[in-house]
């Protein structure tokens, strides 16, 4: 029971990352009809823009080291201790959440300049040329990335405070063998809050009821005289901000390398699938799908009746559900079949 | 539209297209190409677009899985070595024709469905295949380590023919080294025939029909057309030019791991394809040189040699070109590979047959209204 | 004796709850040039593509020359002799107009499937020929090279009606074959449907033009709400007063 | 094409394809009969120079690994060209380097990019060899690009040093004459690191095997477990990982219940910076299980991995072929004049691409040929010091090297980036060395036609 409840945190867990990367690459999709295999590479943006921020906060001046006299020692001193104090100290403990605040203008302005200066110039062309411009692109992106951070992952921490395990089992009347990272209960609390502000988004406001509409019917929604050109670009951004977010604060989890995006396309695109083309909520129901039974199919349990199974399951699900259901969970007829 | 050329004109550049392949090792000399390896490569991976064109090229189903049948090829061509014969030529038809067995059972699963739904199912069966052969099917494929050659094979036919040697014995054509140019003259005349049957097949009412299924499927079932086996005949076929580039890359250099069935690998003959221009008869093979010689050639540069080409240069300006050439060469040539993708896919999209027809066209105005496909004419858009 | 080509029996077909098709009874004769007409949404788009295998009825059946063809898919069902004009042209887009026709020629000839999809096409000289004598027959033969898609919106008709008639089919479906032409063009489509008549094709039109109607049309049945309320001949049609409250009715929607 | 004529063998089929492919590449192609009168594949010759071939990953996730090692081998060839410091020429023993190049040649390099998979090693490899007439190629940081480079040396007759390479089959079952690894194996981080963890964490113990799911995995988890068991410990369990899999935590929570107290992680890379840095997460090092402290052995340690998984590594147990603090002359001298040139301590991989590289122009310049079944002759059995890790054999039997292993830690309280490991004891080479025999597997011959 216990080795349950922990497997289906983990599979939350890995179900809101990819979640949230299928969400934002279903978006593109519906709206701006792109096959964009650049997204990985937000993702990877994202939790370099963590990175970034860490560094920034760690910025230090070269001081003399007080406690050494023997001797001329320097020390790192980071500007912000030396402007706060302990609340500069504490700020760079929270350099993780607080990355948020910088990867959304960041995430925005690289989407948004990726939509401008790329993608519009290929509503109109084949999903081909899409793919093979987009990935073309992730390829650029993540030179750039290696280029200034080399190829090794880098280490970031999630704040103290949350560093330890949350003895969740004690709360839920299990055994106190249930504990789980707190950073990972938050990042799964955080997924569903940024699924949940995306699809109220798009319910509630007329932004995004003009959005849908686009993703039903674009020609219409066109037609009606609504610039839908403008509000479509800003869904790339939201997008980019989506992706940049799931991959800025799974940084304490995984740590980041320039080549961590094209590890989740192709995952990502699995996701999107199985979820159905196009459709917000099957992309979201087939990121924690996928991610459930990924970690169920990884229990030695499992793994002793079908030896292998973990190394496959994503892929056989993706095949059995797509020739049960023909365009996956929740996808809509006609879309992305030609 | 030009499907239909007369067959002498079909000859004469079969004719021209051979005369070009088997003189690589002189014309390429001065782009220092000009070595066995890279020339085998060069040739199977021509043999690997051209097969992977007659589906995607002239259907339009994108399949993310064709590194399989590589794998496939490879893995029962070494097997072949292994069991039977270091003679190269029942390994190549073993290997092609298990890849074609493969691509039988894979392409009618997956050609129960189409477009993008089409291409994750060939992904997924692909990976599930590499993943596998990766770890459980370890005693079939050698795993991470691959299937190699040892002298203790068994080897049953040569067993019977040749003395035994202590060293590791190389794949032969009755006697003929094939890891050297003796390889890569094998693989030219596959290419070369692999190519006369791909010009016969876009020249036929197949590819005609194949055509027609990239242009409008649903007009094609009220015109009385069950597309399916059309499809699944495309699908084996480029499955099996898969196979047997596969079974050739074993026959050069007899070594098969699973990485040659990764999704990324697969993602290469795509790329070769809509690099050179998909649908068209010599865009795939030029964009299969065309990566290869980038990952080949422009892989290996190093500051030294930068150095070395600069040098013409003032001392400063030198090393300001080599510091930044540098980014894009050595480590960086992916960078290259990136950036040369999305240069082509924006300027010229129907690829770099487009862009030769443009140039063409541009220095003929007088014909280029009514005979716009000079070397050859993009058929899709 | 008119033989019966195409009976449609009964046939019920339901959207959602939306009875697009109930009770359709209609039995098309050899020879004749039979119009289904109605106001929008009537279900005239439902009936062909319950008879091409598009859809499936919930109940009833479609006979095509005495065999039940419901059930079967679209390329069987052309296969017997059932040829289809869209209401947006459905044609090869990429390739060449000569093309086009050939593939249709090429599908009559070789049925699903056949070896000699491997021959060389410039070895088809009769599929060729008689792909040039349709299109001289409907005036394409000098566009024979340009791409399908570059043609204008009534030339795609026309090349779609090629399509279908180089298969010599024995029933011929028309789903709006003038909608959106001029009437130039319009007028030129029913002279080529007229010479189709005297072939002795046998025809459905749907239409909404009724000077197309009353010019082709050997018997009209004019469907509303999914249901057949008139049947007859031309002019038995044009006096009939529920027809012309059911287009008014239709006029208010 | 003449070539066809008659049965031709590769060499004569290059030296035709050098006549007629002509000019630009043609010169380390050229024949002729040496000073031993044997005929070998890219023999230098009366050429001024020599080429050597550093193929290393450049892209993928072992790219910065590869962006060491090549450093290092440009150290090395300034070293045997007498440019520099001269680095460990002025402490190796016995040395027949004299910083002339070798044999009077000045030595030139070309470089690849391995991009970490066997197929684009080999392509990679047989360029150096066919196009740029290499005489030795050397690098990598995998044990299936190594094996696969290694066969290849093989087959072609040019001698392969091997860069970094963990498993046990690149001198075990898949050991040839042509290849030669001074990096130490699984096995040996076995041996080495028992009685460390006996010492350390004890003797009951309960072990839990995480493993990377591929062959370097199988043989470093089949080590670690003989050794653990042997000490008196138990295996709980032992499960495979895919390459690759990013989030371990589905393999990581059953660990927490399975009553083991040792989690073993048998990853290397990303996978192991990965795996480490979730365990951690989990809580594991601060639980306790049977009444003792729950630990985690990483068994193969690099800076760089170290590096990716930051102080996640505090104070956990592993072995390594070298490390830049070890103050022995040898590895002073290395440290000095890398540090010298690029500003900051190398990795183990960079020392044992250096080592390798002297090595191999030390067995030259003893053999006095560059015919390489002499300088396989010359290399095998080679006794060697100041180097790095002590008295050094490099066994004639497997090419393998024998040699100090190192047990290192994670150090809780760097002071730098480089300063994550410490030393915690520098196992003896007679602790680590096995029969020659334990591994089955054949050399094969010297000469290759």
């Amino acid at each position: 029971m216990d080795a349950f409840v922990l497997q289906v945190l983990n599979g939350l867990d890995k179900g809101g990352a990819y979640a949230l990367i299928a969400l934002g690459l279903t978006l593109v999709f519906g709206t701006l009809g792109v096959v964009n295999f650049a997204h990985g590479a937000l993702f990877m943006l994202g939790a370099f823009c963590a990175v970034t921020f860490n560094l920034l906060l760690n910025l230090s001046e070269r001081v003399e080291d007080p406690n050494i006299t023997a001797f001329t020692a320097y020390i790192d001193q980071p500007y912000l201790e030396t402007w706060l104090g302990d609340f500069g100290t504490q700020l760079m403990d929270y350099s993780v959440p607080l990355s948020i605040l910088f990867t959304i203008p960041v995430m925005l302005a690289i989407g948004l300049a990726m939509e401008r200066g790329l993608i519009r110039f290929f509503y109109k062309r084949s999903h081909a040329e899409q793919i093979l411009v987009t990935f073309g692109l992730a390829i650029v992106l993540q030179e750039i990335i290696k280029s200034f951070f080399g190829a090794n992952p880098i280490p970031v921490s999630a704040p103290d405070t949350f560093v330890g395990t949350a003895a969740i089992g004690s709360l839920i009347g299990l055994g106190e063998g249930v504990a789980y990272p707190y950073w990972r209960l938050i990042y799964l609390a955080f997924s569903i809050v940024v699924i949940a502000a995306v699809f109220s988004f798009l319910r509630f406001t007329t932004y995004g009821m003009v959005v849908r509409a686009g993703m039903a019917d674009r020609e219409t929604v066109g037609l009606l005289g609504i610039n839908i050109q403008r509000r479509f670009t800003v869904v790339f951004g939201l997008a980019a901000i989506v992706a940049g977010l799931a991959g800025a604060l799974y940084t304490p989890i995984l740590p980041p390398d320039y080549h961590m995006g094209m590890d989740f396309l192709v995952l990502s695109f699995v996701v999107v699938v199985v979820g159905g083309m196009g459709s917000l909520g099957g992309a979201v129901a087939a990121g924690f799908l996928l991610g459930i039974l990924q970690s169920f199919a990884s229990m030695n349990e499992v793994k002793d009746l079908f030896p292998g199974i973990d190394q496959i399951i994503i892929y056989l699900v993706a095949v059995v559900v797509l020739l049960l259901r023909p365009r996956g969970l929740m996808g809509r007829k006609g879309v992305m079949e030609t | 539209m030009m499907i239909t050329r007369s067959p002498r004109h079909d000859m004469m550049m079969i004719g021209v297209f051979a005369l070009v392949v088997l003189t690589m090792p002189i014309w390429l000399a001065p782009f220092g190409a000009a070595y066995p390896d890279l020339l085998q490569k060069f040739v199977i991976f021509g043999i690997m677009a051209v097969g992977y064109n007659i589906l995607f090229g002239l259907t339009g189903y994108l399949s993310f899985g064709h590194a399989a049948f590589l794998g496939v090829g490879s893995y029962s061509a070494v097997w072949m070595f292994k069991l039977f014969t270091m003679n190269v030529i029942p390994a190549v038809i073993i290997g092609t024709l298990m890849a074609g067995v493969f691509a039988v059972v894979i392409g009618y699963v997956c050609l129960r469905r189409s477009g993008i739904y089409f291409s994750i199912l060939t992904l997924a069966l692909a990976q599930m295949c590499y993943n596998l052969a990766y770890s459980v099917l370890t005693p079939i494929t050698n795993g991470e380590t691959g299937l190699q050659i040892r002298p203790t094979d068994p080897r049953i036919i040569d067993a019977m023919f040749l003395e035994p040697t202590e060293r590791v014995p190389t794949t032969t054509l009755f006697g003929i080294d094939m890891t050297g140019y003796g390889g890569f003259y094998f693989c030219a005349v596959a290419l070369i025939i692999t190519f006369f049957i791909s010009v016969r097949i876009f020249r036929s009412p197949f590819g005609l029909k194949l055509r027609a299924i990239k242009s409008n499927q649903n007009r094609l079932n009220y015109t009385g057309i069950n597309t399916r086996p059309y499809l699944l005949i495309a699908f084996v076929i480029s499955g099996m030019y898969a196979g047997l580039a596969g079974s050739l890359l074993a026959v050069t250099d007899p070594l098969a791991g699973a990485e040659r069935m990764q999704w990324t690998a697969s993602g290469e003959i795509v790329l070769m394809t809509i690099l050179g221009g998909a649908g068209t008869l010599f865009g795939p093979i030029l964009g299969a040189w065309i990566i290869k010689y980038f990952e080949n050639i422009f892989s290996a540069f190093n500051d030294g040699r930068l150095h070395e080409i600069f040098s013409f240069l003032p001392d400063t300006l030198e090393s300001i070109a080599v510091g930044i050439s540098a980014q894009f060469v050595g480590e960086g040539w992916h960078l290259t590979l990136g950036l040369m993708f999305m240069l082509i896919v924006i300027f010229l999209p129907g690829g770099l047959i487009e862009g030769f027809n443009r140039i063409v066209a541009r220095l003929r105005p007088g014909q280029a209204r009514r005979r716009a496909p000079a070397v050859e004419e993009k058929e899709a858009s | 004796m008119d033989t019966v080509v195409l009976d449609v029996a009964d046939v019920n077909k339901n959207f959602a709850g939306l009875q697009a098709l109930s009770n359709v009874n209609l039995k098309i004769k050899e020879g004749k040039t039979h119009a289904v007409i109605g106001p929008n949404g009537a279900g005239k788009s439902t009936l062909l593509n319950v008879c091409v295998g598009r859809l499936q009825p919930d109940t009833g059946s479609v006979t095509f020359d005495g065999e039940i063809i419901t059930g079967k898919k679209p390329y069987e069902i052309n296969q017997a002799g059932v040829a289809r004009v869209f209401q947006t042209p459905e044609i090869f887009a990429d390739l060449s107009v000569e093309h086009n026709v050939m593939v249709a020629a090429l599908a009559k000839r070789d049925g699903s499937f056949h070896p000699h999809a491997f021959r060389n096409l410039v070895s088809e000289t009769a599929i060729h020929d008689e792909a040039l004598a349709v299109l001289e027959d409907l005036g394409l033969k000098r566009m024979r090279e340009m791409k399908a898609e570059s043609l204008s919106r009534g030339d795609k008709r026309r090349l779609e009606l090629a399509m279908c008639l180089i298969q010599h089919p024995r029933l011929l479906l028309l789903d709006e074959p003038t909608a959106g032409m001029s009437r130039h063009d319009t007028n030129q489509t029913i002279d080529v449907l007229k010479r189709i008549k005297e072939r002795g094709m046998t025809k459905v039109i749907i239409e909404h033009d009724m000077h197309v109607v009353f010019s082709l049309a050997d018997w009209i049945t004019v469907l509303a709400q999914g249901a057949i309320i008139a049947e007859g001949p031309p002019e038995e049609i044009r006096g009939n007063p529920k027809v012309q409250e059911a287009y008014l009715g239709g006029a208010h929607e | 094409m003449s070539l066809f004529k008659k049965e031709i063998s590769r060499r004569s089929a290059l030296k035709g394809a050098s006549a007629f492919a002509g000019s630009a590449i043609a010169a380390p192609l050229v024949f002729s009969k040496g000073a031993w009168a044997q005929e070998f594949l890219n023999d230098p010759g009366d050429s001024p120079t020599v080429t050597l071939g550093f193929n290393v990953p450049q892209t993928g996730a072992y790219a910065d690994e590869g962006a060491d090692e090549l450093r290092a081998y440009e150290l090395a060839v300034k070293h045997i060209n007498g440019e520099g410091d001269g680095g460990m020429i002025n402490t190796m023993t016995p040395t027949s380097l004299g910083g002339n190049g070798l044999l009077g040649k000045r030595v030139e390099y070309v470089t690849g990019d391995t991009q970490t998979s066997a197929d684009e090693a080999r392509s990679s490899a047989r360029r150096m060899i066919e196009r740029d007439g290499v005489i030795m190629f050397s690098g990598g940081s995998s044990s299936s690009v190594a094996i696969a480079q290694q066969s290849l040396a093989q087959d072609m007759g040019v001698i392969f040093m091997n860069g970094l390479t963990h498993s046990n089959d690149t001198t075990g079952k898949d050991r040839r004459r042509y290849g030669f690894r001074h990096f130490f194996n699984a096995y040996m981080s076995g041996l080495a690191l028992g009685p460390v963890l006996a010492d350390q964490i004890g003797t009951e113990r309960r072990a839990y095997h995480l493993t990377a799911d591929y062959t370097w995995g199988w043989t470093q988890e089949e080590s670690i477990v003989n050794t653990t068991e042997g000490l008196g410990w138990e295996t709980v369990e032992t499960v495979r990982t895919p390459l690759g899999a990013g989030d371990f935590s589905q393999y990581i929570t059953p660990v927490l219940n399975s009553g083991a107290d040792v989690l073993v992680l048998n990853h290397y890379g990303r996978d192991m910076v990965n795996s480490l840095t979730q365990a951690v997460q989990f809580g594991l090092r601060d639980r306790e299980a049977n009444g003792q402290n729950f630990e985690v052995v990483v068994p193969l340690y690099s800076r760089l991995m170290a590096q990716g998984a930051g102080e996640n590594i505090a104070g956990i147990l592993g072995t390594t072929n070298w490390h830049w603090t070890l103050s022995d002359p040898g590895s002073q001298a290395f440290v000095a004049s890398f540090g010298q040139e690029y500003g900051f301590p190398p990795s183990q991989a960079a020392h044992t691409c250096y080592c390798q590289a002297l090595l191999y122009a030390n067995a030259v310049e003893m053999a006095g040929t560059f015919y390489p079944p002499e300088v396989i002759r010359a290399l095998e059995d080679f006794e060697f010091d100041g180097m790095g890790n002590g008295p050094t054999l490099y066994r004639g039997g497997d090419h393998q090297c024998f040699k100090d292993v190192l047990v290192v830690q994670g150090n809780p309280d760097p002071t730098s980036q480089f300063d994550l490991l410490q030393v915690v004891q520098e196992v003896p080479r007679e602790q680590v060395t096995y029969p020659v025999d334990f591994f089955e597997g054949e050399l094969g011959p010297y000469e290759v036609s």
